[in-house]
């Protein structure tokens, strides 16, 4: 069976990813689906962990899961939200590009 | 006896009552009722002081509070009062833990001698001043001051210890201060009274050093206590020695020795009386005052002495050379004193205690006649240059008789006063101290002689001077006053004698160690005289007859002259160094305090501040990725934290 | 009576507190209300101070009038403890004194003149609350408070000075330093005073907090003076731990005295304060630093104050000998600064700084003394330098010139003004009959006893003193009246009754020291028993 | 893990159940009232909230119970922040009644968001569990999201907003990778298996570390804490003024009730053997203190020197954090204390703030030159305000702050307790900058003012543009009109409109509270003693 690291070490990965295009990318759109990513990579890390807990691969604490689902719903309202307040910016400044989102600074 | 302190308490008392008044009532009757309560207040201690007088000669050591003094055989008594005490009121450790303060009065020989004449110049010279100062706006001011100086001044010669003295050491000099600069519209008296404060205060410094240096000692402020102590050889040599001159430094300032002399020409600024007031008998007779009192300090170290020796006679020398050639009457009798004052500095210095004080009665008795003299001329003619005067006695007779007995009796001629205290002077120097003290002291008599000489020719006699015709000699008030003066100056010297009664003669009276009798040596007494008389001689002929023509004695000695005319150019130093070393070190300092202590280092750590928040909202650049990286950036930095920590 | 007694330290902290409360009640508009107002409060409080001083029974000695009110229990176990001793006497004395009298004098503050009542009472009633609490956390409390309300006392109703380019020769050398043309501002001596005494208590904070945490390894922790003090006399604080503790207070309450080299505040403070303030803020304020020495730094840690931390030679420096060089330093370089300066209440500015300096001094002898001249200072400066701003405010007020260079012959306007005024200069320079001499004087003494070098100088400075103040009177009072002032008016009856009354304790303690020496001997005597 | 009766004692949530009933209501009677009367929806919420208050208080008292087997408490801390957070809410909601109106859109929503706001601060207080936590924390962020963004056409307002969701969505992701691998390491969420899990740990993994660090992580966002703290002066100068005002005072409060309970029920027990949490917090409080206030000199923006100056006070706080301890109770009152001052505090300078922003639609601090005559009341709030937050008796700011650091000094952090001092020392600097404008700069004349308005103005969107002027009064206009042109204005100033009413009571309360908390703390002592003592051990 898989070992627990190498989900770890996956969802490590895709974390850094993540992290990378928050940090990359331009578009205020690309940025949220970079956090996207991540809290992805924090879904496999709980379902591996959970599938991993008793040290045979069994399915012993559900907890995992659980959190795993509430995750989804709660970064799926959060993109919905994160989506108006761009597109509210869209209209506002006709850009979405982070770089000139910057009225306010110091 | 124990009344003794009513005499400046009279004094003190007039003074609030003078002040008050001349806020309620107004013009003329505050003025009057001013000088009554001023003269009523020193007439008072006068007569007071002729019962402690009385009251002295009487007493024994059987009397209450009364006991043979420390050093002396003479009479000393002692009364006191707590005044306030500080530290720990039980000394459970020692009693340098605590000091004990006290009103008290000390009456001796010496105490008595100042009170008398204290008391006697102070009550002419407020009686003269009716005239002199009559219809001075702020006369009641005048008055005020006055009684407050003399109050001064007998508390200082009344104290008993050290910090009473100081006090009313002090306050001699704020009245120096408030009566020479009493005409503060115009700037002179106001630069002069500036200047006799500080300069004095100066002095001051030594003095109130050297009474802590006692009391840190000695445990006590009392002068009997001190004295106790130092002939108990409790204190060493080199401690006795440094307060010894401490406290001369003290009396340099007050007496105006050199080089703290330069206050006192300056001072004539202030009215006429005023100058006769602190000449003759308040204030510059304070410093040898001190010098007597503490004898006792001066007498262990022989270095201290030697010292007082030494400055009393460059003093003496010093100023009679500048009065020689001074050309303000007024400023002519200030040289004049500052050289007396150093001839008695001398004459301490040469353990000749008794010719000292003898010499300051003496002196002041002539000098307060000199002064009110002077000021009868200068209320007369408002002159005061002696090139313009001449033959005065046509229009102010009486005046020019009395300034004559004057200065005969200050330049030495026999039977008057001042021949008999001047030879005691010499006698002294003549047994204690090295060849080259007589010799210069000789000179300086011979000088001063001359210079007496030439104030009484030029100004009253000789050629009439046209522009003073309409001149009249002084008021009552100023002539009677200088009379009763004049009799002083020319029998005081008299009790050099040995006399019958009670009063045994000054030398039984006033003395150190023992009393002794009438010291005469001849050859000294007739030099003495020669040279006196041939000093007025040579002077009535150089300046009423103009049968001596000095102008080639100027050429010859041009440059001597130019110096002592430019009075050794000490004023001008001191000017120097207050202006360019004193006032702009100050300002330099003042400069450090502002652009090194406020605004590098009070206001740097505050800019500095506040630039680091100017650079460190940088940080947040307003871009939201930057934002992410620095959460990242935290985020890996917490980690590596923890890792470290928990390794 | 007895009855008032035993709540008369509370009533004093609390009326000027409620009277600052129920200022703000009055209407906007009428000034003189609040005047009024804020007289009748000070009365309350000044009639209190003159009870509690005259009822101190200085034959019992130790703390009087006691009270203790419960505040907050466990943890932290605060309680409004209050006492008075021997040393904060005089003080409480001193400051109902003179926030009457800068009540008085402020009759003339008519723009917004109700908030600076409420902010001046707020003044009083925090130095009151210092000089009687016996607990390190409503001592720090009360001292705070009394330095908040300086910053808008001065920034509202206070005054910017400008200085013109003064070029001068250096040593009398062709060198000449331009010290510029440069502005102080009221903002920034009110914003400097603010902050450099607030960072002073950076550090008092930081040492009360030393000192609970102590206390909390040996017994239970606390912040009362009395426990801590009962710890400290049991030998329960190393003296390692005193010795770093120590300094934390000499500096932060010294920064309120004036310690050279934190003092700049004080002038420039002083100067840009109405006159009112200056009085107060000089007069009583500066004091409690000195006074918060002795409370809490020699209390507390007497081996931390006495302990050598280094020899030099056979000299063992300790933090005392260090503070005694930094008060002499104050008294020669305060007054040396005051000799170069024009501006009248710069003179006076610098001149606190260097009496302030005697205060130190006496404090540092760390002789009965000594200790007690210090805090007779304390009382006899604040008396003095209260009435010298309030002259100078009445001259300013006429005048508005500051500059002793241009100022003339005031005496024959301003009579009355101008002998107050002369009197406290002759008080400052240590004239004898008047109070600064005996307090300097003991000073002296202590300082000669102790550390004699130091004392000479000292007694150097005084002279100097004579100098400027000579200098200020000469200038400025004296000579020919000028057409210029001819319409000046004397002073106002208020200020009369103030500058009057000012003199007339300057004389009391000058000529009678002893009922003020007999009560701070007690006081004075409690402290040194722990060195 | 015995499986426990998933529904005893639910009616321990009435409260909760209300306000979400109640929010949802609001939505719904928003629909059914004409726009001129939707100020009713906000007296409406603030009623409500008093009314659920009260109810929580009766009900709850004395109650000490674990609901969802472990997943929510209901004891004297969450009861204690409940009625806090209802308190902040009604105070918010009164001072936002007048400025929704004259500057925001669609009311209904704002109120309704509040309460839901509040029910998830509620839900903080509560939980006992990672999961339960974060999403009470999102349902609290995720109104705060709109809120900020509430101002529409405000560029400003949706630039703070956007960068708020994405740093707030990114620290979630950096808080539940936290979780997960807390979760993998140990297998657990709640607070005290964590506990347990902890001490009987045997060396913790690297991948534990990285957990906690990411959990601290994603909390310090919540915190804005320094270097998480970087959204914090936008979103605070982009939202509308109270919705900044909720900002500063709730949202941290309402996460640091949850970093207390954390703290307390997980860490603090195992203090003993495993320290390091305290290292970590010790150091980002020192960072956050520094960096906070020495960034706070350079502003000038009043919203955004609030932003920087809680950045400080959150140092202070953490502070309070890192020295909870299993046997003292000092810590967590210093910080619930802290909480309690530093939110009066706060609230009293935000309402006074808001007045003055809705009667000349300003806020940079220059623009408050002369408040002092223009409108006495509010300079005097302000200057009481900032007084007590840079910690000057006889205000709250004081006491909390000697307590405080008094708790921080006792656990062997007295240099942390001089920082924190000297901290409070730079704060006192601007906030003198701030009281210095309104007490001794002059009014600026009328023409001035005029001349201001109108060019911030141009700069802003159109929604903003004239708001202030609309509402202001008669005379205020007519000084438009003449013109006096010199510069020192000692009587001729344009005095300001009266707040209103709801705003009045608020600065009027919060100014008793101040002086009274700072005089006399006792009785609210007590509570906190209380509230503390429910979550740690040793209490």
């Amino acid at each position: 069976m898989v070992p627990l690291e190498a989900f770890q070490v996956l969802s490590a990965v895709l974390f850094a990813i993540g992290l990378y295009g928050v940090m990359a990318r331009r578009s205020a759109v690309l940025i949220v689906m970079s956090i996207e990513l991540m809290l992805n990579a924090v879904n496999i890390n709980l379902i591996a962990a959970a599938s991993h807990l008793d040290g045979m691969g069994n399915w012993a604490n559900f907890d995992g899961q659980i959190i795993a689902i509430f995750i989804i719903t709660v970064a799926a309202a959060e993109v919905g939200l994160a989506m108006a307040i761009i597109l509210r910016m869209y209209r506002n400044r006709a850009t979405v590009n982070v770089d000139e989102i910057n009225l306010m600074k110091w | 006896m124990e009344w003794a302190w009513l005499i400046p308490v009279l004094s003190f008392a007039a003074v609030p009552v003078i002040i008050v008044l001349g806020r309620f009532l107004t013009g003329k009757v505050s003025h009057r009722s001013a000088a009554a309560l001023a003269i009523a207040a020193i007439l008072g201690g006068f007569i007071v002081f002729w019962f402690v007088f009385a009251g002295f000669l009487a007493a024994d050591t059987d009397t209450p509070g009364c006991e043979t003094g420390v050093g002396t055989e003479a009479l000393t008594c002692n009364y006191k009062l707590t005044w306030f005490e500080a530290g720990i009121p039980d000394a459970l450790t020692d009693s340098f833990d605590r000091i004990h303060l006290e009103w008290g009065i000390l009456v001796d020989p010496l105490t008595i001698a100042m009170l008398g004449l204290a008391t006697f110049v102070a009550l002419m010279v407020q009686i003269y001043s009716l005239g002199y100062m009559h219809g001075d706006p702020r006369l009641d001011w005048y008055y005020a001051f006055h009684a407050l100086f003399i109050a001064s001044m007998l508390t200082l010669v009344l104290a008993d210890n050290f910090l009473l003295l100081y006090i009313a050491w002090e306050l001699v000099g704020l009245c120096s201060y408030l009566l020479i600069g009493f005409w503060h519209e115009r700037p002179e008296p106001r630069e002069a009274a500036k200047k006799a404060f500080i300069v004095t205060r100066i002095g001051d410094v030594g003095l109130l050093v050297g009474i802590l240096l006692l009391w840190s000692h000695v445990g006590s402020f009392s002068m009997l206590e001190t004295f106790a102590a130092i002939e108990a050889g409790e204190l060493s040599e080199g401690v006795v020695t440094i307060s010894a001159l401490l406290l001369f430094l003290g009396a340099m300032g007050k007496s105006a020795q050199f080089p703290f002399h330069v206050w006192l020409p300056d001072a004539m600024e202030g009215p006429t009386p005023v100058s006769a007031l602190i000449h003759a008998a308040t204030m510059v007779a304070a410093g040898v005052y001190l010098v007597a009192r503490a004898f006792p300090i001066f007498s262990e170290s022989q270095t201290a002495l030697y010292i007082v020796a030494s400055i009393g006679l460059i003093t003496a020398l010093g100023a009679a050379t500048i009065a020689l050639v001074a050309t303000d009457l007024k400023r002519i009798l200030a040289y004049s004193t500052i050289s007396h004052l150093g001839l008695m500095m001398l004459s301490l210095g040469a353990l000749g205690y008794t010719a000292a004080i003898f010499h300051l009665l003496a002196h002041g008795f002539a000098k307060a006649l000199l002064f009110l003299g002077a000021g009868s001329v200068m209320h007369s003619t408002e002159e005061l240059d002696v090139r313009k005067m001449g033959g005065l006695r046509k229009v102010m007779p009486i005046t020019a008789i009395l300034f004559s007995i004057g200065a005969l009796s200050l330049g030495g001629i026999p039977i008057l006063a001042g021949f008999w205290s001047k030879d005691e002077i010499l006698i002294a120097v003549n047994k204690e101290l090295p060849l080259i003290f007589i010799v210069l002291t000789l000179l300086t008599a011979l000088l001063s002689a001359l210079y007496m000489a030439r104030a009484m020719f030029v100004v009253f006699y000789g050629k009439f001077a046209e522009q003073f015709e309409h001149v009249h000699d002084a008021p009552k008030t100023m002539s009677i006053t200088m009379g009763l003066l004049a009799i002083f100056a020319i029998v005081f010297g008299l009790v050099a004698l040995d006399l019958p009664g009670p009063f045994k003669g000054i030398g039984y009276f006033i003395f150190y160690h023992e009393g002794h009798g009438l010291e005469f040596v001849i050859w000294l007494a007739a030099l003495s005289i020669v040279l006196a008389i041939a000093a007025f001689i040579y002077g009535y002929m150089a300046y009423a007859r103009k049968s001596v023509n000095l102008e080639g004695a100027r050429q010859r000695f041009a440059l001597p002259l130019k110096v002592a005319e430019g009075k050794y150019y000490i004023d001008e130093l001191y000017q120097w160094s207050i202006d360019r070393v004193v006032l702009s070190f100050s300002r330099f300092i003042a400069w450090i305090d502002r652009a090194l202590v406020n605004d590098v280092g009070i206001n740097g750590p505050a800019d500095v501040t506040r630039l680091l928040g100017h650079g460190l909202r940088r940080h947040v650049t307003g871009y939201v990725y930057s934002y992410a990286l620095a959460m990242a950036l935290g985020l890996i930095g917490l980690a590596i934290l923890w890792w470290i920590v928990s390794t | 009576m007895s009855n008032l007694d035993q709540v008369a330290l509370l009533l004093i902290i609390l009326v000027p507190l409620a009277g600052a409360g129920l200022s703000m009640l009055l209407p906007r508009n009428r000034p003189e209300d609040a005047w009024y107002f804020a007289i009748f409060v000070s009365a309350i409080t000044l009639v209190l101070s003159v009870l509690l001083f005259v009822r101190y029974d200085f034959e019992a000695g130790g703390y009087q009038f006691v009270r203790v009110y419960e505040w907050l229990d466990a943890p932290l176990n605060i309680d409004l403890y209050l006492a008075m001793d021997g040393i904060a006497a005089p003080l409480v004395l001193l400051n109902g004194i003179v926030l009457f009298g800068a009540v008085l004098i402020s009759q003339t503050i008519k723009h917004r003149s109700r908030d600076f009542f409420v902010l001046l009472l707020a003044l009083g009633s925090g130095v009151f609350g210092v000089f009687v609490v016996q607990d390190l956390f409503f001592l720090f409390f009360f001292y705070e408070l009394a330095v908040l309300p300086m910053y808008l006392l001065i920034g509202v109703w206070g005054s910017s000075t400008y200085f013109d380019s003064d070029r001068q020769r250096l040593w009398g050398l062709p060198i000449r330093f331009d010290l510029g043309s440069y502005n102080r501002l009221k903002e920034y001596g009110a914003m400097k005073l603010m902050l450099v005494l607030v960072a002073g208590s950076v550090l008092i904070w930081v040492g009360i907090l030393a000192m609970y945490v102590a206390s909390g390894q040996v017994a239970e922790a606390t912040f009362s003076l009395v426990d801590l003090g009962a710890l400290s006399s049991a030998g329960e604080f190393s003296p390692a731990f005193q010795t770093w503790v120590f300094p934390l207070f000499m500096i932060g309450f010294g920064v309120l005295a004036g310690l050279w080299p934190f003092h700049t505040w004080s002038p420039d403070g002083h100067v840009a304060a109405p006159t009112g303030v200056s009085m107060l803020h000089a007069g009583v304020l500066m004091k409690l630093g000195a006074f918060g020495i002795i409370r809490v730094g020699m209390v507390l840690l007497p081996e931390g104050a006495q302990d050598p931390l280094f020899y030099a030679g056979d000299f063992g420096v300790s933090w005392m000998a260090i503070l005694i060089i930094m008060g002499t330093v104050n008294v020669v370089y305060g007054a040396i600064s005051a000799m170069s300066q024009r501006d009248l209440k710069y003179i006076i500015g610098y001149s606190s700084v260097s009496h302030m300096g005697y205060v130190i001094m006496g404090i540092a002898t760390l002789h009965p003394v000594g200790l007690t001249g210090a805090v007779l200072q304390m009382f006899s400066h604040g008396i003095m330098t209260a009435l010298m701003f309030a002259m100078v405010g009445a001259i300013y007020e006429r005048t508005h010139i500051r500059d002793i260079t241009v100022l003339n012959g005031l005496m024959k306007r301003m009579g009355f003004a101008s002998f107050f005024f002369a009197i406290a200069g002759l008080a400052s320079l240590g004239l004898p009959g008047l109070s600064g001499f005996v307090a300097e004087f003991m000073v002296f003494t202590g300082a000669f006893k102790t550390y004699l070098p130091l004392a000479v100088l000292a007694v150097v400075g005084a002279a100097l003193t004579a100098i400027y103040i000579l200098r200020l009177l000469a200038r400025t009072f004296f000579g020919e009246a000028d057409p210029r002032w001819e319409h000046l008016t004397d002073a106002s009856p208020v200020e009369k009754t103030v500058g009057g009354a000012f003199v007339l304790i300057l004389l009391f303690v000058g000529v009678w020291p002893a009922p003020f020496t007999r009560v701070i001997n007690v006081g004075v005597e409690s402290v040194l028993q722990l060195f | 893990m015995t499986s426990a009766n998933l529904t005893a004692n639910l009616h321990l949530l009435t409260p909760e159940f209300a306000l979400a009933a109640f929010a949802l209501a609001i939505f719904a009677i928003d629909l059914f009232l004409p726009n001129q009367r939707k100020e009713l929806l906000g007296w409406l919420s603030a009623l409500g909230l008093v009314v659920l208050a009260v109810v929580s208080v009766l009900m709850l008292a004395g109650e000490k119970e674990s609901l969802y087997d472990g997943l929510l408490a209901v004891d004297r801390f969450s009861l204690f922040f409940k009625v806090f957070f209802m308190g902040i809410g009604v105070f918010i909601i009164l001072s936002s009644i007048d400025f929704v109106r004259q500057h925001l859109d669609h009311p209904g929503e704002f109120y309704g968001l509040l309460l839901f706001s509040v029910l998830g601060m509620n839900l903080m207080a509560m939980s006992r569990e990672l999961l339960t936590a974060y999403i009470s924390l999102e349902l609290l962020s995720f109104s705060l999201y709109v809120m900020v963004a509430y101002a529409l056409g405000n560029a400003k307002s949706n630039e703070g907003s956007l960068k708020y969701i994405i740093i707030g969505a990114l620290s979630s992701a950096i808080l539940l990778y936290g979780l997960s691998m807390i979760y993998s390491t140990l297998g657990v969420t709640k607070f005290d298996a964590i506990r347990i899990a902890l001490s009987d740990l045997n060396g913790a993994s690297p991948a534990l570390w990285a957990g906690l660090a990411l959990l601290i992580a994603g909390l310090g966002f919540k915190l804005a804490a320094v270097p998480f703290h970087m959204w914090a002066p936008d979103a605070y100068e982009g939202a509308p003024l109270p919705v900044t005002a909720y900002l500063a005072i709730a949202s941290k409060a309402a996460a640091f009730a949850l970093v207390l309970r954390l703290v307390a029920e997980a860490f603090v027990p195992v203090t003993d053997r495993w320290d390091q949490w305290q290292v970590i917090i010790v150091i980002l409080a020192a960072v956050s203190m520094v960096v906070g206030n020495l960034v706070a000199l350079a502003q000038s923006n009043l919203k955004r020197l609030m932003a920087y100056s809680s950045i400080g006070h959150v140092g202070y706080i953490l502070a309070g954090i890192a020295v909870l301890a299993p046997d003292s109770l000092l810590g967590a009152n210093g910080v619930i204390f802290y909480l309690v001052g530093y939110s009066v505090t706060s609230m009293v300078v935000f309402a006074a703030l808001i007045a003055f922003f809705n009667a000349t639609g300003q806020e940079e601090i220059p623009d408050l030159a002369g408040l002092a005559d223009r409108q006495p009341f509010l300079a005097m709030a302000v200057a009481v305000g900032l007084f007590s937050l840079s910690g000057l008796p006889i205000f709250v700011g004081f006491t909390i702050k000697f307590y405080l650091f008094t708790a921080v000094a006792n656990e062997g952090y007295l240099w942390l307790a001089g920082l924190a001092i000297l901290t409070s020392l730079i704060s006192l600097y601007y906030y003198l900058q701030v009281i210095r404008q309104m007490y001794i700069q002059p009014a600026p004349a009328a023409a001035s003012e005029g001349a201001e308005d109108s060019s911030e103005g141009a700069a802003d969107s159109p929604s903003d543009h004239s708001q202030p002027n609309a509402d202001s009064t008669p005379e205020f206009d007519d000084e438009h009109t003449h013109t006096p042109a010199h510069h020192e204005p000692a009587t001729d100033f344009v005095a300001l409109t009266r707040p209103s009413v709801a705003l009045i009571a608020v600065v009027f309360v919060g100014l008793v509270a101040t002086v009274a908390l700072g005089v006399y703390p006792a009785p609210l002592l007590e509570l906190v003693e209380g509230a503390s003592a429910a979550i740690l051990p040793g209490g």
